[in-house]
């Protein structure tokens, strides 16, 4: 009775993953892809993208939700990359520059992003999202208008024939695959990006690190309960933003990690869909609102991806339009983020009123008995 | 340290919140190592004089207080309550302080954690520290030990049984080491009677240590159990100041509650009712705070009939429990016929009103004009104020028709506003109450729950407020139910009063009935025999 | 740092006067900008501006007036459809996108079913009112079970419901040459023209020319006129006022034995059926059916419109709406034309997103009661 | 109010370290500015310009140890190297082995080493090379990974990208 009862547990709360796991497992036969192909991507892609998820994870500490809000870090440090390849720095060293030249941009718009936050405390999902179009609007601005006219730029390669603003596709060859080949393992049919890896290691080792310092508590707590915490004396706002700044950047060296491997940038919509798809991950990975850990990343970084690698080819298979597996990881996506928050909100409500119900007390009176049978 | 100067003294502590005085001169002294307990009715400044205490910003918002505050002799002038914590005054309030998601410890030393410095505090500030578990738990159950109780160290708050949150949030005050002084405001309000008893004896064992303790609390045995010394506050006064050996419940009491002012009651003698109009049975309402259990009581066509208690004990569940807004149930009927609960249309529907004591929650609609507030709810119910346009298409509001029905309140109520399309919340809060009042009447209603109709208002409106009900129950013969936690008004005006406590009626009383009485009954102890013991 | 005891807070601010009695033209004025909110003030400043600056760079006023008026009634409708959202507490509509997904089904049906002119513009509408209907009531039920936290979900479920559309308008068995791609014989195309069909069916109902340049579409605009007046008696039904009881406090609306789910389902069902008749009037004015992921972005545009007009999240009128299409709309129209003649370069793309999405951080960022 | 209470020496030491940590930041930029930038060498066996030194007939050039470039008299090669300081190792046919450090300014993105200068020992062998921009390559079709295909506006090369939130406009009827 009691082992079915928590099969049925695990089951309901690990909906997401299995669901994920039987349509990727379904979609690979049709998919034609190869095992080993399959398994040799998603190693790449751990690589790529584990980085900028973990960036989300202090904010939900923090009690902030998922930070929307990321994108202004990649974009800083796409900021960064193209100064890398303005001058024309190159490998390890060029993401080096990127990362140590986009590093003030990120605390400053971290800063910002932080104290919007704070002015809409309860809606910080949507004001992050909002806000990352809007600094798209002036990144546009510094990267299509100043640069090359008000900012200097050597390169003229990267400019656009008119003169001034940079080109909409930025070739990353001086850095591409730069940090991932630094220490390439060779193992039977794979290929393990370790210095990739150990950095992702190394961020991961802080998370924990941080974690067990006076500040990850002190988020911790503001993530519990603001009040709580104000009371306590925590300076809530203050944390809060600190939360925002170390996620924004993260989320820029994220972008830079990312890049790099890509080995090419659409300045103007690299990071369109950052945000989105980290959060996407973090979710199949059984994250929620408020809670999340670094198993959470790596599992949602290989399920999502697993689908997202399989989903074009089995559609191109299944219905004979490779589109439709495009359009269905993008939906897939996009549900996923809903379904985890309409869930989320849907078992807040539902948790306030159990609590209520504990007020309730005086529980067995046969009033209630009565009243409850009714 | 001389055991017998005060660590804490209280000096000509007045306040007003603008004319409206709730403490005038109180004084009082406390000693290391001594529990003074201190009570008296709501309303009477417990609160107020705690906050004054603490330096909150309420307070100075609100112009600030007379008097003095002296610590060890020394006159003190808090900014905010975290400087009276620097100087020692702990606090745990009604609410508890805690984080649900923290361990027992982890509250327990709530930002003052033990910590080692990490290589990166010379980089980012002290608050890159790693924090010493070991010694946060040491500190946790040392602190714990002191306070006697059993309690965990490494239980999430939010898996534990209520009371020994109270005992987490009463640790995490003395585990401050400076503190000398902790404020309880009602710590076993929430407590079992077992809990409870824990929780008393610990309070002795840090009185032991030297801890002064100021207990507010509305259990009177407890009090007579716990204290060295009461302090009894009525109406902003400090009425007795006495040490607890040889006085009893009884005496409490009367103290609490024993006005002079034989309540200005017109003397009409007993009238006489005869139709029962509202009769409720076995009524249970589960709202938070306010828990209605057992409720049982019947009311007479034509009567005003108070419902009296302290605070959180039930009494408001009642009103709010009948009229659908919290979940409820049992048996209500209304002229006989069964009143659906959970159901506020329905109840609407059947001829009841209910002025809420939540005035800016639940009574307004403060970003709403004032011809809204009052029209809206019998435009909903009763689908007047309504006029067809497009040849009856549509049916839209009649402005007009609203605004003259609005009128015709704030001419007979006297409220003062600059028009009916003022907004609500520019209002004062006497007003707001008449508003709340009008809107009520405006549907007619054969019963009218009214709670707490003088909550925050100053005392001529309290006047106009009472005068309104009182003239709608005479000249319109309107059943109303009044509750209130004033026993005053609730004398004033009402026919028969029934006393509340932990969710059930403990007795009913005309209003002549002596003070004494009233008080008893509120406090828990029966006047008569004991009827069905009360911890079931 | 908050009070422990809010009660404590509300009982001090009870005997207040909250307004102060004070007089004079220059406060007056000040107050009448305050309402009207400084970002409306700068951008309807800005806007003069640009009108003024027109002729000189070389743009005419008359074919620049003609374009706002024309847009205005393009997306008055999107904007009308943000406001029973708002008035009953839902916050703003970023699910919006439901309801032109709705409209595009509603277009799609019509164009299929070969419904030509008048009879094809409405038929689109009452064939896309059942779905409306449907995804509606839907949603709306969803955001009642996630109070509090609308906004960011109703967004996620816009984007979701497109990007599954996309698969659905290349597997729908759609099959008017018109529409389809003709290389595979099946699948809807990106845009669709709707020139055989009902283009600018209303732009041309007794449009007004004035010169070369300036045409009124009287159409479109009566339109968009009597969906607003419409509405505008709706929100003064008993409903009406119901929804907005439920928005300005839901705990009184409940104590009024009003259901708080069923006036914000109602609001949600109104809304998402403005949004697809909107697309449908957009369609007749542009020109075409735009399909996959088009939708996605128009309800910022909308949401945007409506806050310039003065809307905050929790309150919305009319004048807003007309006020807001009007201005966002007459910045999209000039700030091309204007300032690209003038610097030579085009900056409309940076001022719009600057300008939209800043509104609607500020209108964010206010403090207002965040909803239940 | 974290109540710090720091003391003097505390406060100095912290001061020292974020005044070390900035100048060490700055310095981390310069040096991998420094280390990281690349260059492009241009082999140039032709008569030096100046006519102080004549082509070699042929030669193969190793640049810090890569694998060797055949080159003919009047044959002109590149090499792309990262940093200032390289290692070049000729070996003129039928001539002798001439080892030899060059050092590249850090400015300069392109220069050209005149193998015949380099090899008479004249100095300097490296000179900065000018050349007239070259027309850029037409934009790849690169895509995005994540956002193919882009839910918002494909992006047209010259144009502004439109990004989501901000649908790219109807053009006037």
């Amino acid at each position: 009775m009691s082992g079915k009862r928590s099969l049925g547990r695990f089951l309901r709360e690990n909906a997401v993953i299995l669901l994920f796991l039987i349509i990727t497992i379904l979609a690979i036969r049709p998919s034609g892809l190869s095992l080993v192909y399959i398994a040799q991507e998603l190693i790449t892609r751990l690589g790529r993208d584990s980085f900028l998820v973990l960036a989300l994870l202090l904010p939900i500490y923090a009690g902030m939700g998922l930070n929307f809000g990321m994108t202004l870090g990649a974009m800083a440090g796409q900021f960064g990359l193209i100064l890398a390849i303005n001058y024309n720095v190159i490998g390890v060293d060029g993401l080096i520059f990127a990362a140590l030249v986009s590093l003030p941009v990120s605390l400053l718009l971290g800063y910002v992003c932080g104290a919007v936050l704070n002015h809409a405390k309860g809606r910080e999902m949507v004001t992050g999202y909002i806000l990352a179009f809007f600094i798209n609007g002036l990144y546009q601005f510094v990267v299509l208008y100043l640069m090359g006219s008000v900012i200097p730029v050597r390169s003229r390669t990267i400019v656009l024939s008119r003169g001034y603003g940079i080109r909409n596709t930025l070739n990353l060859d001086s850095v591409r695959l730069s940090l991932d080949n630094l220490l390439a393992l060779k193992l039977g049919p794979f290929t393990f990006p370790i210095a990739t890896f150990l950095v992702i290691a190394a961020l991961c080792l802080f998370i924990i690190w941080f974690r067990k310092t006076k500040l990850g508590q002190d988020m911790r707590s503001v993530g519990f309960d603001m009040q709580v915490a104000n009371s306590a004396g925590v300076p809530v706002d203050r944390t809060r933003i600190i939360a925002i700044i170390i996620s924004t950047v993260l989320a820029c060296i994220g972008q830079i990690i990312f890049l790099q491997n890509m080995g090419n940038m659409a300045t103007y919509n690299a990071h369109d869909q950052t945000s989105f798809f980290a959060v996407a991950a973090i979710l199949v990975g059984g994250a929620s609102v408020k809670k999340a850990n670094i198993p959470n990343v790596f599992i949602g970084v290989i399920l999502l991806h697993g689908l997202f690698v399989v989903s074009p080819n089995a559609g191109q298979k299944l219905f004979g339009q490779a589109m439709i597996g495009e359009y269905f990881r993008q939906f897939i996506g996009y549900a996923v983020i809903a379904v985890s928050l309409v869930l989320y909100a849907w078992r807040a409500r539902r948790e306030a009123d159990r609590l209520r119900e504990g007020l309730r007390g005086g529980a067995g009176t046969p009033a209630m008995a009565e009243g409850g049978a009714k | 340290m001389d055991k017998d100067k005060p660590v804490l003294s209280l000096q000509n502590i007045s306040k007003d919140f603008y004319g409206n005085v709730v403490l005038a001169d109180v004084s009082f002294d406390l000693k290391a190592g001594e529990i003074v307990a201190l009570v008296g009715e709501n309303g009477a400044g417990k609160t107020t004089l705690m906050r004054i205490l603490f330096g909150m910003n309420v307070i100075r918002e609100t112009g600030g207080h007379q008097g003095k505050i002296l610590i060890d002799g020394e006159e003190v002038h808090f900014e905010s309550p975290f400087d009276a914590l620097d100087a020692g005054i702990g606090m745990c309030h009604q609410e508890f302080s805690l984080i649900p998601g923290f361990t027992t410890t982890e509250n327990i030393v709530l930002n003052r954690e033990s910590m080692r410095p990490s290589l990166l505090n010379d980089v980012f500030g002290d608050r890159m520290s790693v924090l010493d578990r070991a010694d946060m738990r040491r500190r946790a159950v040392a602190t714990i030990a002191k306070l006697g109780v059993h309690l965990d160290p490494d239980t999430l708050v939010s898996e534990m049984p209520v009371g020994h949150k109270q005992f987490t949030e009463i640790a995490r005050e003395i585990n401050r080491e400076k503190t000398r002084i902790l404020v309880l405001d009602e710590p076993t309000a929430v407590l079992t009677e077992s809990e409870a008893e824990v929780l008393i004896k610990g309070l002795r064992v840090l009185a032991a240590h030297g801890i002064a303790i100021i207990f507010i609390s509305h259990r009177l045995h407890e009090v007579v159990s716990v204290a060295d010394r009461v302090v009894v506050l009525r109406d902003g006064v400090v009425v007795k100041d006495t040490p607890v050996q040889g006085v009893t419940v009884r005496d409490i009491a009367s103290w609490m509650v024993g006005r002079q002012v034989a309540a200005d009651r017109a003397d009409e003698g007993e009238r006489g009712f005869t139709e029962e109009i509202l009769s409720v049975s076995h009524l249970w309402v589960d709202m938070p705070g306010e828990t209605v259990r057992d409720m049982n009581f019947t009311v007479r066509k034509g009567e005003i009939f108070g419902i009296g208690g302290l605070a959180g004990q039930g009494k408001l569940g009642i009103p709010n429990g009948i009229m659908g807004l919290f979940p409820a149930g049992g048996e209500v009927k209304l002229r006989g016929r069964p009143v659906p609960l959970n159901a506020p249309r329905e109840a609407l529907e059947m001829g009841m009103a209910f002025v809420s004591e939540d005035r800016r929650g639940v009574g307004l609609l403060l970003e709403e004009s004032l011809d809204w507030n009052i029209a809206f709810t019998a435009m909903q119910i009763q689908d007047k104020y309504l006029r067809k346009v497009l040849g009856g298409l549509f049916k839209i509001r009649d402005e007009a028709a609203m605004r003259t029905l609005t009128e015709g309140y704030i001419d007979i109520l006297n409220i003062k506003c600059t028009s009916p399309k003022q907004k609500a919340m520019e209002l004062s809060g006497g007003n707001q109450q008449k508003i709340c009042l009008a809107k009520a009447f405006a549907i007619q209603p054969d019963l009218m729950f009214v709670s707490e109709p003088t909550r925050g208002i100053d005392i001529g409106a309290k006047r106009l407020v009472l005068d309104a009900l009182h003239k709608y129950n005479r000249e319109l013969g309107m059943t109303i139910v009044m509750v209130s936690s004033e026993l005053e008004e609730l004398r004033a005006i009402c026919d028969r009063i029934a006393i509340v406590d932990e969710g059930r009626v403990t007795g009913i009383l005309p209003p002549t009935a002596k003070l004494e009485a009233f008080g008893l009954l509120m406090t828990g102890e029966r006047v008569s025999p004991a009827p069905e013991s009360a911890y079931a | 740092m908050p009070s422990p005891h809010p009660s404590a807070a509300a009982a001090a601010g009870d005997n207040q006067d909250l307004i102060p009695q004070k007089s004079g033209v220059l406060r007056a004025a000040r107050r009448i900008i305050t309402d009207f909110g400084w970002p409306r003030v700068i951008i309807f400043i800005f806007l003069v501006a640009l009108f003024v600056a027109a002729p000189a760079v070389g743009v005419r006023i008359d074919a620049s007036l003609s374009d706002v008026f024309n847009r205005f009634g393009q997306n008055a409708l999107f904007v009308l459809a943000l406001v029973p959202m708002i008035q009953a507490g839902c916050g703003l509509n970023f699910g919006l996108s439901l309801g032109i997904i709705a409209g595009l089904l509603g277009a799609t049906l019509s164009v299929q079913l070969g419904l030509h002119g008048m009879t094809g513009f409405l038929g689109a509408i009452v064939l896309a009112a059942p779905f409306s209907i449907a995804f509606g009531w839907l949603y709306g039920k969803l955001l009642n079970k996630v109070k509090g936290e609308e906004m960011t979900i109703a967004m996620y479920v816009g984007f979701a419901g497109v990007m599954f559309m996309c698969i659905m308008w290349l597997i729908l068995p759609y099959t008017a040459p018109d529409m389809i791609w003709g290389y595979a014989g099946k699948g809807l195309r990106t845009t669709i023209s709707v020139e055989n069909y009902w283009i600018q069916i209303l732009n041309n109902l007794l449009p007004v020319r004035i010169g070369q340049f300036f045409k009124f579409p009287t159409g479109e605009i009566l339109f968009v006129v009597l969906a607003a007046y419409i509405m505008w008696l709706f929100m003064r039904t008993k409903t009406g006022t119901a929804m907005t009881a439920v928005g300005s406090n839901p705990d009184y609306a409940r104590s009024s034995g009003i259901s708080v789910d069923r006036m914000r389902t109602i609001s949600v069902v109104l809304s998402t059926f403005l949004g697809a008749a909107g697309i449908i009037v957009y369609e007749q004015s542009f020109g075409f059916i735009q399909l996959y992921t088009a939708p996605l972005a128009m309800p910022f545009t909308a949401i945007a419109a409506i806050l310039i007009g003065g809307a905050s999240v929790k309150k919305a009128s009319m004048v807003n709406v007309v006020v807001g299409a009007f201005l966002f709309q007459g910045l999209l129209t000039m700030t091309p034309s204007v300032i690209n003649s003038w610097l030579q370069t085009d900056m409309s793309e940076v001022v719009r997103i600057v300008v939209s999405n800043g509104i609607i951080i500020y209108a964010l960022t206010r403090k207002t009661k965040v909803t239940k | 109010m974290s109540g710090a209470v720091v003391s003097p020496q505390v406060r100095t030491r912290r001061l020292v370290v974020r005044g070390v940590l900035c100048v060490v930041y700055v310095f981390l930029i310069g040096l991998a500015f420094t280390l990281g930038k690349g260059h492009t060498i241009i082999l140039d066996n032709k008569d030096a310009e100046d006519g102080s030194a004549k082509a070699l007939e042929s030669l193969s050039i190793s640049v810090d140890g890569k694998d060797p470039i055949d080159l003919q008299a009047g044959e002109r090669d590149m090499a792309k190297v990262r940093g200032q300081d390289h290692r070049v190792e000729v070996v003129v046919k039928d001539g002798p082995k001439v080892e030899n450090r060059i050092t590249i300014p850090l400015r300069e993105d392109l220069v050209l080493l005149s193998i015949p200068r380099l090899v008479a020992g004249l100095k300097p062998a490296v000179v900065p090379f000018a050349t007239k921009v070259e027309p850029p390559a037409a934009d790849q079709g690169t895509s995005n990974a994540f956002t193919s295909p882009d839910p918002g506006a494909p992006a047209q090369p010259g144009a502004a990208p439109a990004a989501p939130g901000t649908p790219a406009s109807p053009p006037a009827p």
